[in-house]
């Protein structure tokens, strides 16, 4: 694909300084997951994370298309879009960790980092869980009058799960402003999607009257021009609408899984990094026409790093919360 | 209460709280099957969607799970939904979106999203509707921390109860005994509300203490008339909430009488029974002249046959024979 | 329509035998559902039952297309599908008055009756509860090569439900045989399906890669064409298909529903009854193609109401099952 | 059990059961999300698709409500399938089809048709996966008549049981704490099996009878050694199965010793521990000589942050500290 081919009239519409965003966004996710392996390899986080690394251009993309008091719901691989939704990487370290700083004082983690200030309904442990929340969230939104629209991001493995019927059937009799992001990075954990997956995805959305496309998960550009277009005729009330981002995780499902010959090969793996990454395709275009120079990304690249860093040292300073933290919040 | 009060119906005091709540705040919404024109194969909701219109009563598809994930996301996002699941049968479809969702949303967000929504459902047996029809299983949700857990006895407290249940900013699952929306009992016309949290004695007494929950309250009231007959002075005791449970006036009670029955339409096995009869076990230890006594549903799928079916719930006389029972212990 | 457009290359296949035991098992689901109707205003059936009145060329025009040992499942509205699969009257009256001569020994009741004999898995109380089960003989079928065929009957309200996706991702994914049959009979209880399914029913099932169709399902005659090619393709190692057959409940959602128009008219119901009635068509058509006259089905009309008052009188007569039948067959 | 015999873990006991089980019935199948290549991500799969194959171990979508159906619909009808569901989280996801299905198809059919399933699934915390990844609900499938339940404590438990439980006729459900998979212990190379229903005295003793299921054990009999050194003989006793539940052993255990603890790691509202202090509670009433004691997971969802998680779970020390107490009682 060549740099014109990019130069779509959505394209034209965005802006020298959202372009920067988008690409400050992507690389400080890339550096905020590295820093999460590392906290894990370094055995300083509890339990297990599962990182977005690759697919920074879909919560990047799609998030930029978003007024800040829409709402996200995430996942178990959600770091990305709590990030890309405005969350800061101090107090999702702080989460990470189980600290009181953290979005949820600790008591979330990784998979359950909610914040209300950004929008983020929550990230989801359970697959296709977040689905309900997010179509009522859209409920709500289009009772109350609000303009929100919500965008339901979930990995193509919950395609599995009946529940996303279930809600985009009524998503579309209400005409309710969601958009289901399905951001099919190939595989449900260990299995590829094409045992999992039967027939044609588009196809279940349409089913149910849904608008639906796919896009290259890989390009932030298409992302965000398909986002902004979809996100915006939920806004204007043509009900919700299905946009399916084709991306890949670099690392392993989570950050223990090192070893994955069995089901994914070191060339496939090696294929999507060097010839479709996200941060590097934008960095070369945006070189390419000119809209800034390598300096100026590099000043941002070193930026990121340092930022990440010093959300690290405070998440590591940070406090544990108090013992008789452990039974407050269980009611409201 | 005050004297000569209006008497409703169990299903016009239910809906008599929905009506004013969704006049009170226009966030109240209803969700289920078959709740608009309809009004629920109950007939409990007849006349709200006529005077709250079709965006405040809505139809929804046969989905349990797909419109109780929506109102936990719509709790979460200023709406205050209120979920018809049509029988107490069918909250299996829905165990995800309450306890993986609803009842942790809060906890897990550190306390930053609340989720004030109500499932209305239904339990109780006795109507020859078979197996997947006629479970009581509230045990499963009393069992969760994040819900609360509603089982009123009589129109008065389905009133009070179910519309504390609609301001109260937590999950909050409504059980109605399917068997008693007929049943008649004084409700004023003053508003008023009932805390969640506070057993209720149902008639005060000396020889035992007989605590019940939903239509078993009636059932136990029955049988402290016949006790009466036999000079057994009984007292009964409604929980009205499973969670939070009022240990404290179950524990009294059964101090004060030195014996307990505890009745109530589930299973007994790892059921509502159990946790009632473990509490007044350790917290009436010393005052205990008798082993506390558990009355629910026999341990078997509800059968449809009529005959059958009658052999599985606790009735008037069972209760009055295992009170007896209990009282001739020294 | 015409005569001529029925004789189709499949109608050509099945014998006047065929035609006649079709037209003598809607029949005697008819009457059957008639005494049901008046057994319960007559207060002689304890509980409640949904009628099949109007929806019997459903059922035997795809039963016909099994062979004995195929498997069915069935719905809360499932008379039809029992009697037409072969189950016998008098039992299932008895079932009904819970008897222990019944079925389920009286246990099961109007909602659950099932027959291993003839094939039959069980009615099912859930909407949607036997999607899994149909599923799973399927799969059973498959495995120990049994080349049995799997019906899973339900109606247009199931479609409401995420485990119908589920399990025809699994069955289309493991290619097994078996037919989901959706009865569009227009309404979920009270409330017209228009209200509670977006987009469009056929597509929901190629969304998934299984081959659907949709037909007149007053028409047995059509019915039965479909359900012969799909059973048979099914047999033959095709896997999954989807048939929606529109057809109509003359009678409430259950036998107490009598006031009906708040839902739907007089009018529409009328028009169903008297100009698409499946039995009327296939007398008329077996008539007036000569295939028999009007005094022997006249003759399989009164036998098919004196076999139906015999087995309601069987059932009234036979006794209860004993008390200490309650606590058994709770574990096998 | 013979001396001097091999050790294995726990999951290599479950890992071992489903094998031998596998060769000896060719009907028997698994189903579930990452089975195969992947032997599940706690890996007590592995090796089992490359000696049966992927017509009998199967990968799924995630898709629990589905394949658990699909799994009751193959029981019936010649199959004998294990369904595994990754964790005891999930098992929300398939209540409908244990429940309303499983649980009841024998019953409602009149006896006709039978369920001969297994569902493995996980519980137990600790393993800093926070609230929806570590719940242990088996309380809910405890108080459902027609389902068993087991909860092995040992990899000899585990294999015995398992292999029991694949060969019952009914839907039984089992549940492995996932922090248990690399316990080591003895498991003979001989075939056994070992009935469900049949409590096993851990170890034996006079002062107190402790009560605990699963991974509750292991800590139970910690806190015994504790116990021993403070002069306490405590008693062991592991129900083994929830459902049968051994009441007899259990029973008489207690009146020996007059006191008892039951620990277990669901919640303890409405849970295994309300059922069993219940049962205890009754059962031994003329010999106890203080309340039982009930120690389970804290009425929270799990939180993520390790020191407070670590609040939430019973350890041996909580176990011995409530065991002093109670014998310091007259
Ligand atoms: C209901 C449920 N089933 C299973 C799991 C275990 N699980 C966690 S992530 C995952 C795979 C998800 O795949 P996908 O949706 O494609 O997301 P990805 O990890 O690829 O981003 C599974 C099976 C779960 N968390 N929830
Ligand atoms: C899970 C579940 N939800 C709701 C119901 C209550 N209910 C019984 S029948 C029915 C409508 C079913 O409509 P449809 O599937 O079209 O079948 P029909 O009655 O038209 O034959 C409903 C909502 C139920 N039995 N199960
Ligand atoms: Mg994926
Ligand atoms: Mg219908």
């Amino acid at each position: 694909m060549t740099a014109t081919t990019y130069r779509t009239g959505a394209d034209a519409r965005i802006s020298v300084e959202q372009w920067i965003r988008m690409y400050r966004r992507m690389v400080s996710i890339r550096r905020f997951e590295e820093q999460v392996n590392e906290l894990y390899t370094r055995a300083l986080m509890p339990g297990l994370a599962h990182l977005y690394i690759g697919e920074e251009a879909v919560a990047v993309g799609i998030c930029e298309a978003l007024r800040s008091d829409d709402y996200i719901t995430s996942t178990h691989r959600g770091h990305g879009h709590c990030l890309a939704k405005g969350a800061s990487p101090d107090r999702m370290f702080a989460e990470l960790l189980g600290k009181e700083a953290g979005y949820c004082r600790g008591k979330g983690g990784s998979m359950h980092i909610a914040d209300p200030a950004t929008g983020n309904l929550g990230a989801n442990a359970i697959v296709a869980g977040s689905m309900g929340i997010a179509t009522g969230a859209a409920f709500s939104a289009k009772r109350l009058r609000t303009n929100r629209v919500v965008v339901c991001f979930f990995g193509e493995g919950a395609l599995g799960q009946g529940v996303l019927y279930e809600v985009m059937n009524l998503a579309q009799l209400w005409k309710l402003p969601v958009i289901y992001v399905c951001e099919n990075n190939l595989y449900n954990e260990y299995t590829h999607y094409s045992e999992t997956t039967a027939g044609d995805i588009l196809a279940r959305a349409t089913a149910f009257g849904l608008s639906a496309e796919s896009v290259d998960g890989q390009d932030v550009r298409l992302v965000h021009e398909a986002a902004a277009r979809l996100v915006e005729a939920s806004r204007q009330g043509k009900g919700p609408a299905f946009l399916m981002c084709k991306t890949y995780r670099y690392h392993g499902h989570h950050v223990g899984d090192i070893n994955r010959e069995y089901y994914r090969s070191k060339q496939e793996e090696q294929g999507w990094k060097t010839e479709r990454d996200p941060i590097q395709r934008l960095r070369d275009w945006l070189i390419k026409e000119n809209l800034t120079d390598a300096a100026s990304l590099d000043r941002i690249d070193s930026e990121a790093k340092t930022e990440i860093e010093k959300a690290v040292e405070f998440a590591l300073a940070a406090p544990y919360p108090k013992p008789g933290e452990v039974d407050q919040d269980v009611y409201a | 209460m005050p004297e000569a009060v209006r008497e409703l119906t169990f299903a016009q005091a239910v809906r008599e709280a929905l009506a004013e709540e969704m006049r009170r705040d226009e966030r109240v919404c209803i969700l289920g099957e078959d709740v608009a024109e309809a009004g629920t194969p109950f007939k409990v909701l007849s006349g709200l969607v006529e005077e709250f219109g079709k965006e405040r009563v809505l139809d929804t598809p046969i989905s349990e799970a797909g419109f109780t994930g929506l109102a936990v996301g719509a709790a979460m996002t200023g709406i205050r939904p209120v979920v018809d699941i049509m029988f107490g049968d069918f909250i299996t479809l829905t165990m995800d979106q309450m306890v993986n969702q609803a009842a942790k949303v809060h906890y897990m967000s550190g306390g930053k999203w609340k989720v004030p929504m109500v499932m209305r459902t239904t339990l109780g047996a006795t109507r020859r509707s078979a197996a997947q029809h006629s479970q009581s299983l509230h045990a499963w949700f009393s069992h969760v921390p994040g819900l609360k857990v509603i089982l009123p006895s009589t129109p008065y407290d389905a009133k009070g109860l179910l519309k504390t249940a609609i301001r109260d900013e937590n999950p909050c699952v409504f059980f109605e005994d399917k068997m008693m929306y007929k049943l008649r009992g004084p409700v004023p016309e003053e508003e008023y509300t009932i805390p969640l949290g506070k057993a209720d004695v149902k008639r005060a007494g000396r020889d035992i203490t007989i605590v019940a929950t939903s239509s078993m309250v009636q059932v136990a009231l029955g049988a402290a008339t016949l006790l009466e007959e036999s000079g057994i002075s009984a007292e009964v005791i409604d929980p009205r909430t499973t969670w939070p449970l009022d240990e404290k006036t179950l524990i009294e009670s059964a101090k004060k009488t030195s014996r307990a029955i505890v009745v109530d339409e589930g299973y007994v096995r790892y059921g509502v029974t159990a946790e009632i009869a473990a509490v007044i076990s350790a917290g009436a230890f010393y005052n205990l002249d008798a082993p506390v006594k558990r009355i629910g549903a026999m341990h078997v799928p509800i059968p449809f046959s009529p005959p059958l079916e009658d052999l599985t719930v606790p009735t008037e006389n069972v209760v009055f024979e295992a009170a007896r029972e209990l009282c001739a212990h020294a």
